[in-house]
């Protein structure tokens, strides 16, 4: 991490093999619908290399120094100023032909949980699970106490008797915890490449307005299509899909007269027999003298 | 249940239900009418709104269709 | 309702239901009888077993008030 | 049913619901015609409010007919 | 709502729902007619099953209990 | 379907649910146009209040799709 | 809604549910389009079977579609 000094020498006779890197970031940047800049800090190299392979054909993922990838946002056409912003750290610049939201759901689900070290934060407040933790007795009940969760030994082995909640969101974990969750196999990070900002065809996206909820759009399309439903069959307008609907409908609005009305008609006279049993029925519900009532009627 | 028809009858026709009446109304269908039965029965429906009771009664489709589940 | 009714008196008391007995039942209760509505609903019960369409009205509890009855 | 039917059609055309007009439409539509039925439908649908009538049975819940589920 | 009682008219009475029958059913009955109305109508029954739609209608109750008559 | 959902398109856009836009608009979408059932829905909406027909439930027993479970 | 009855009707047209084509619909009926709300619908799109959720609406008639798209 040098940027400053880099930047200072900017003046300078650039080297042959940055102009090149240059140029062929530029052209990345240039070749697809959508580029962003993700954060790698913490992946270790050899799952970036399957990050990589995995992205492969959806998305072209990059990483370089940062002045160069700085200097190629400057150059490239179409001002994607707001990434050059984002370059701080350990990161990488992805393009894709996807659009923005596509990328974003595809890179959240790549994502996988790692174990955590000593002295890094955590991404979430960690949970140790109530449950049988399957060690066996012993001075571990006393460490996983120690940091906070209520265990104690039960039918042979240790036991967390519930939810208990270890630490907080961006607090730092020690070593002791760090070696409890490793213990307790407890992955409370999500490794993986997370996207800082987008430009998509001169559009600049944040991660935050990117994540769309599924369901909701699942939900949509239900509401949507009932509307067409209801508005096809109580406008009249038949369709293949509707028109059952509507016969359904009309049917069940001449059963309905016919019953209001006691239209004695064949195809609904069992229908009113039934209808003038469950009447007597009723009637004979609200009279509470057995001895109104033969026998099959009594409460 | 043919003295609860029977004033159901009457109830639609208007007719006061009276023990003449519902007597009446069973003899000509040919019941055989236990007097006990029709004064009890005219007693308990002197508090009742017939058409409320009626209007309770949920039509249900005889047509076998729907069923037991 | 008063012709259905007057049916299912006669269904009660194992009287046939035809259009003579249909038409005393609702006369002795005071009705005025059209005469048509009695042929139709003779014709209309014709193919109907009572039994059966009464037994899908009772395996259904009447509506809320009236509970199981 | 078909009664019924030419009953609502002329309702919705605001045609009175006549003895002839019913008549009409089942002929035209092909029925065999009992006149008694005709005069039956007119007699039981006299002083009824047919909108009312074909609401209630917007206030059926739909679905359900599945039975088993 | 027209178009669909005549439908169902024409379905009862056993003849062919054409776009003939359905526009001479509510002219009879006095329709101001839609021509384009009568051959979406047609078109869109062309895969439906109505005997199937009319049954699972039947299978649910029906309003009216409440009842006039 | 796709001419309802047309016209619930023109309806969100505010704008004039005509045959010409109905058209347009299944044009786009790559849809063969049969020109009488965009008069058929053009006529089949006329005097219907699009927000309120959407809103009210079908009262329907639900087609095919509901069935066994 | 325009954006999910876009989808919808190219749907039914069988026609790829795209971008451009949403855009160009949309654009047809006189909608002011947001770029973005397009691209997250396509997106979305990719995880969503339309033939169920239609055939789930279907199944069980919802009242409002409100919804927010």
């Amino acid at each position: 991490m040098s940027a400053g000094t880099d930047l200072e020498r900017k003046t300078e006779v650039i080297p042959e093999w940055k102009r090149e890197e240059v140029d062929a970031l530029v052209e990345l940047l240039e070749q697809y619908e959508s580029v962003g800049i993700v954060n790698i800090a913490g992946i270790p190299s050899k799952q970036l290399q399957e990050m990589r392979r995995d992205l492969h054909g959806n998305a072209e993922l990059r990483v370089s120094r940062n002045t160069l990838i700085a200097r190629s946002l400057e150059n490239a056409e179409g001002g994607l100023d707001e990434l050059t912003d984002l370059v701080t750290g350990q990161i990488g610049i992805i393009g894709t032909d996807d659009n923005p939201f596509g990328l974003y759901k595809e890179l959240e689900a790549s994502k996988t949980p790692a174990p955590i070290n000593p002295g890094e934060v955590a991404p979430n407040e960690i949970v140790i699970a109530e449950g049988d933790t399957g060690i066996d007795p012993g001075p571990f009940v006393g460490e996983l106490q120690q940091v906070g969760a209520n265990a104690r030994i039960e039918d042979g082995s240790i036991r967390v008797l519930e939810d208990s909640q270890v630490l907080d969101a961006g607090e730092e974990v020690d070593a002791q915890l760090a070696n409890v969750l490793s213990e307790l196999g407890i992955e409370p990070k999500e490794v993986g490449l997370d996207l800082r900002g987008v430009y998509s065809e001169g559009v600049f996206f944040d991660p935050e307005e990117l994540a769309i909820d599924i369901e909701q759009y699942r939900t949509d399309i239900q509401s949507a299509a009932a509307a067409g439903r209801n508005l096809s069959i109580n406008a009249v307008y038949p369709t293949t899909q509707t028109a059952d609907g509507l016969l359904s409908k009309a049917s069940t609005e001449a059963r309905s007269l016919g019953l209001f009305a006691a239209i004695e008609s064949p195809d609904i006279a069992d229908d009113l027999v039934s209808k003038a049993d469950a009447q007597m029925r009723a009637l004979a519900a609200v009279i509470d003298d057995d001895e109104a009532l033969p026998e099959e009627l009594r409460g | 249940m043919e003295y609860i028809y029977a004033a159901l009858i009457l109830n639609e026709t208007d007719e006061e239900i009276t023990e003449d009446n519902v007597t009446s109304v069973l003899e000509t269908a040919g019941a055989d009418i236990e007097e006990s039965r029709v004064k009890a029965l005219i007693a308990a429906l002197d508090d009742v709104d017939i058409e409320e009771a009626v209007e309770q009664a949920a039509a249900v489709p005889a047509g076998g269709a729907g069923g037991a589940a």
